[in-house]
């Protein structure tokens, strides 16, 4: 018997809104659909009516965990436009937050990554540790999850000898407590047989399906905006893209964790070399005509901001793609055949960071079995109506 | 007199009001200790270090919005978790805790309460079954099939691992088993892979990680509670709870030498030797992620079940060699 | 592959003092730089306007109480505000700066809202070619000096 | 591979399909060609410079126009392929028989642009509700969003 089940918009594996439509036949998927736009928030709409120095801080919204990541995009985009050059100071601090965003992530990651496999310590471990990356990015920054440290041609916050030394002893902790978690991640059974040749992406599918960050990397290619397209000072920094063969969730894990430790390395040798220097360069205004294609490798893979000008201080077309929109198409394949149960982690295994919208709800009315799709406006006519005619009942009803 | 006894037996101690408090203390030490290991402080605020936030928690659902919904059966839905509550009451009468002898036969200590109470413990994963099945949500039904799936997996290692201490002991009377290893205490140590068998299937008997696979949350959202609500839930929780409390005694009778010294005296064994086990059933629930439903079966037959066959031929063979 | 890979760290952790604090009752610090609610300086504004520009959430209005006076009314809407310092980049006299507060929440969007009566200031800019009159910016050059008067103290806070 | 050598490369691959190729920055090559070759464009980068990785289509409302931006990107470089369709007759081609990641790209196109991609495997709306009105495209420059005045309860 094949039955069609919604896993969302609400959905407690989901911390963001998306509709997941799959088909089981028993505990097998057999085909799997998404619905995007719960959340979309007419953004590149909205980026045409403000200037740069306000968009800086609206693409900085796009997302929160990768925020850096945005307004880096946005930013390097706009100086190429403006044509003005970052210091080499305030390129250095744009690369430190950024590796910092990515330890971060990944850290956050692989706490969800355990709690939708149920396995709540490992969450709770991972997450006590990242708050010792974010109390940093918070010193650093002047907050925890919108750092606003970028701004057109630099950045805002110079970094000091407190915290430089601050960041380079806390990332002795990071280090021993990734390799712990890295000795965790493969060697606790539960854990280990929930993630192995779970959601398999063969090389193949995975590029012709245009997939990018980790995910493809677990899929054995290499792709890197950071080694293909060097971008701010990624040129001169010392690291290696990881990759893992498994093609599963176990490699996503691999990935992301070898990652932290190439971060870790590289956010030492970012602090040992910091070069001395203003920060941050004078932008001016307007930008002329022009257009330009901005790559950066956030935490969940290539982010593209493809921005236009006109000759006023607001841009003409600001078109964001997240590496996340990239990653749908793959993870519907990977979900095919899988079991209910690996739902959660296939889908986590992309680290989603979901940005659409939509207002719209599907019901299935079980008796009949027939879909209705509600409006927002007719679901709320509906439960007034039906609290009219069934009021809550005042006296409790005790069933003893 | 004895009438007196028999009522404060049902309804005081270790019956209807002690369990109430118990379960509910259980509960919290359950939690606090989940939360100590995942270096979390846990409940906090509610009475002493949040004793009372099992309570306040129960007290907050009853006050909640029930709901039935349209499709499911009402009959049925109304009636399960009262029924799933009043068989896991009945099965702590069963313990040898108080107000029983062992040389005569009484209400609630006989040949075979044994299998009385493994029965007991069988039927509140039915009332799981049913409570999902009759809910007819998507998720509740997969749980429901998820419930009868583990069933399958983890039943058979339980008894088998349960029986073979009662085989050493010669009895399937509770009291006269928990009286044998009171004499003989160092016969417990053969049951040693009896009683971690006998662990890991109580936890999936509770369906607690890494077999809290019927209520999944990130899967199947609410699994078999999906549709519950309010007091109807309120009732589940409080069953899961009691639940937790009998099967522990369960195993403290028969892997710990039950508990010995009438009413004080058996009181305080049965608090320590209860809290013992949960200690260990926390233990194995932070210790662990979810497995897959079919995981759990493979692993109860590719594991357990043999276990607990050695076990009884370890426990056949002291018997037929040194008794 | 270990049975029961974490066994060891968890028991430690039996004993070892809690990661998590008893927010309410208990409160982390906060880093000096920690960017908290905007406040403005009424003796050093100068009604550039700089800020209502770059604001990006809108936050920000000054509105003109009395022209001949030069007496002007400005209100941060702390309920929009989403707290990136950038009024505190653009201002070119250092009017604005932002504190350490960080619990806003309240149940009254209104009580959000901060206004400040002021006469401007005469203070020199310290980045002049940022001060070139902007939209609607006709009180920017800078005017002949007067009496100092004690700024108003806010409406609400 | 340097970004000369794609270019000749492009050059001698599609002729005169390709149409003022441009090189604004290092690693940055746009050029231009019409929509009846987009398929053979796309094949051609595909097979010939290893771009199989298609990173977005961008919409550019340019008034009479669309402008359709294709990013392809390669270990080398980023390749971005420009098209255009006149605004009465919204038409393209649809790539996903030679780039099947595209299809949500396109998708995104017909929502915010009103394009119609032919032969598009899925043509559902992606990210627009159910219940948006017709002929409605969010991103062509014509399309104001008026803001609907704040409520704040209690007043402002």
């Amino acid at each position: 018997m094949e039955f069609t089940v919604p896993i969302g918009p609400q959905h407690p594996a989901l911390k963001e809104p998306i509709s997941l439509r799959m088909t089981f036949e028993g505990e097998v998927i057999k085909k799997a659909d998404v619905r995007l736009g719960y959340n979309h928030r007419g953004m590149e709409k909205l980026a045409e009516e403000k200037t740069f120095i306000q968009n800086l801080y609206l693409t900085e919204r796009i997302c929160g965990i990768c925020s850096h990541s945005h307004t880096t995009c946005f930013a390097q985009g706009v100086e190429k436009l403006m044509e003005i050059e970052a210091p080499r100071r305030g390129l250095y601090i744009r690369t430190l937050t950024a590796e910092l965003e990515r330890v971060h992530s990944h850290l956050l990651w692989l706490g969800v990554a355990g709690h939708e496999a149920g396995f709540d310590t490992f969450f709770m471990y991972t997450w006590r540790d990242r708050e010792v990356v974010m109390d940093i990015l918070e010193a650093l920054s002047g907050n925890r999850v919108h750092y606003s440290i970028n701004t057109i041609g630099g950045v805002r916050r110079d970094i000091d000898e407190v915290q430089r030394k601050k960041i380079l002893d806390s990332l002795g902790l990071l280090i021993k407590r990734t390799n712990y978690y890295t000795g965790i991640g493969v060697n606790e059974p539960t854990f280990v047989a929930r993630i192995a040749g779970v959601g398999k992406l063969t090389r193949e599918t995975g590029i012709a399906l245009c997939a990018v960050g980790p995910t493809i990397r677990a899929s054995g290619v290499v792709q890197d905006v950071r080694k293909d397209d060097p971008y701010a000072v990624y040129a001169e920094l010392p690291f290696d893209v990881c990759t893992a063969d498994s093609c599963d969730v176990l490699g996503r894990v691999v990935v992301r964790v070898k990652e932290l430790l190439e971060s870790y390395k590289m956010i030492e040798y970012l602090l040992k070399n910091l070069p001395a220097g203003p920060i941050s360069v004078k932008a001016p205004r307007k930008a002329k005509e022009n257009e330009v294609v901005s790559r950066y490798e956030a935490p969940r893979g290539e982010n593209m901001h493809y921005i236009k000008s006109n000759g006023s201080d607001k841009p003409e077309r600001l078109k964001v793609r997240a590496p996340t929109l990239a990653n749908y198409p793959a993870t519907l394949e990977m979900l095919k055949e899988g079991f209910i149960a690996d739902i959660p982690l296939i889908f986590a295994a992309i680290d989603p960071c979901i940005c659409c919208a939509e207002r719209t709800v599907q019901m299935v009315d079980a008796r009949s079995g027939e879909e209705k799709i509600l409006t927002l406006a007719e679901l709320r006519r509906y439960s007034i109506d039906y609290y009219k005619k069934n009021p809550i009942r005042k006296e409790a009803e005790w069933p003893f | 007199m004895a009438v007196l006894k028999t009522l404060l037996y049902l309804f005081i101690y270790p019956g209807f009001l002690f369990l109430l408090v118990y379960s509910t203390f259980c509960e919290w030490v359950d939690r606090k200790l989940y939360a100590r290991f995942q270096n979390r402080i846990g409940p906090l605020h509610t009475g002493r270090s949040g004793i009372l936030q099992p309570i306040a928690d129960f007290i907050k659902l009853l006050a909640k919005e029930d709901i039935v919904p349209d499709a499911a059966d009402k009959g049925m839905f109304r009636a399960l978790p009262i029924f799933g509550l009043a068989i896991v009451m009945t099965a702590i009468m069963y313990l040898p805790l108080w107000h029983y002898d062992v040389s005569r036969i009484g209400f609630n200590s006989f040949p075979g309460d044994l299998i009385v109470v493994l029965y007991l413990l069988s039927l509140p994963t039915l009332v799981f079954f049913l409570a999902g099945w009759h809910s007819t949500n998507f998720f509740s039904t997969i749980g429901a099939a998820r419930v009868l799936t583990m069933l399958f997996g983890y039943e058979v290692p339980l008894f088998l691992a349960v029986l073979s201490p009662a085989i050493l002991a010669g009895s399937w009377r509770l009291a006269e088993i928990a009286q044998f290893y009171q004499q003989h205490p160092l016969l417990l140590l053969p049951n040693i892979i009896g009683f971690a068998v006998a662990l890991i299937c109580l936890q999936a008997k509770l369906e607690r990680t890494p077999f809290d696979i019927p209520h999944a949350e990130t899967e199947i959202v609410g699994g078999i509670f999906t549709e519950y609500s309010g007091k109807k839930l309120a009732m589940f929780r409080l069953m899961a709870d009691i639940e937790l409390v009998v099967g522990s005694g369960l195993i403290a009778a028969v892997f710990l030498g039950g508990f010995p010294g009438g009413l004080f005296g058996g009181f305080v064994y049965f608090i320590i030797k209860t809290l013992a086990v949960i200690f260990l059933l926390s233990l194995m629930r932070a210790v662990t992620g979810r497995i897959r439903v079919d995981q759990v079966v493979s692993f109860a037959w590719r594991y357990l079940a043999p276990l607990s066959v050695l076990q009884l031929l370890i426990v056949i063979l002291i018997k037929g060699l040194f008794l | 592959m270990k049975i029961a890979a974490f066994l060891p760290e968890l028991l430690r952790h039996l004993f070892k003092k809690p990661a998590t604090i008893d927010y309410p009752f208990e409160k982390l610090e906060v880093p000096k730089d920690f960017r908290g609610t905007p406040i403005l300086k009424p003796e050093l504004c100068i009604s550039c306007r700089a800020c209502v520009r770059d604001c990006p959430a809108e936050a920000i209005e000054i509105l003109t109480e009395n022209e001949a006076e030069k007496k002007f009314k400005m209100i941060i809407h702390n309920d929009r505000c989403v707290h990136c310092a950038q009024c505190v980049e653009s201002c070119p006299t250092d009017a604005m700066f932002m504190n350490q507060e960080f619990e806003l929440a309240t149940f009254d969007r209104h009580t959000l809202k901060a206004s400040y009566v002021y006469v401007r200031a005469t203070v020199k800019p310290k980045v002049p070619e940022r001060n070139k009159v902007p939209e609607g910016g006709k009180t920017v050059t800078p005017a002949a000096p007067q009496t100092p008067q004690l700024p108003q103290p806010p409406e609400t806070k | 591979m340097n970004d000369q050598e794609i270019i000749e490369k492009i050059k001698a691959g599609l002729k005169d399909k390709a149409l003022d190729i441009q090189n604004p920055a290092p690693r940055r090559i746009f050029f231009r060609t019409d929509k009846v070759h987009l398929r053979e464009t796309a094949c051609f980068l595909k097979e010939a410079l290893g771009c199989a990785y298609l990173a977005t289509i961008s919409g550019v409302d340019k008034g009479e126009n669309f402008e359709i931006v294709y990013h392809f990107a390669n270990q080398s470089a980023c390749i971005n392929l420009r098209t255009k369709t006149p605004r009465n007759l919204p038409h393209i081609p649809s790539i996903c028989p030679e780039i099947p990641g595209a299809v949500l790209y396109e998708r995104e196109l017909q929502d915010m642009f009103g394009l119609v991609v032919d032969g598009i495997p899925d043509p559902r709306p992606l990210i627009l509700p159910d219940d948006w009105p017709q002929n409605n495209f969010p991103l062509r420059k014509d399309w104001k969003f008026e803001r609907p005045p704040e409520k704040i309860p209690g007043g402002k």
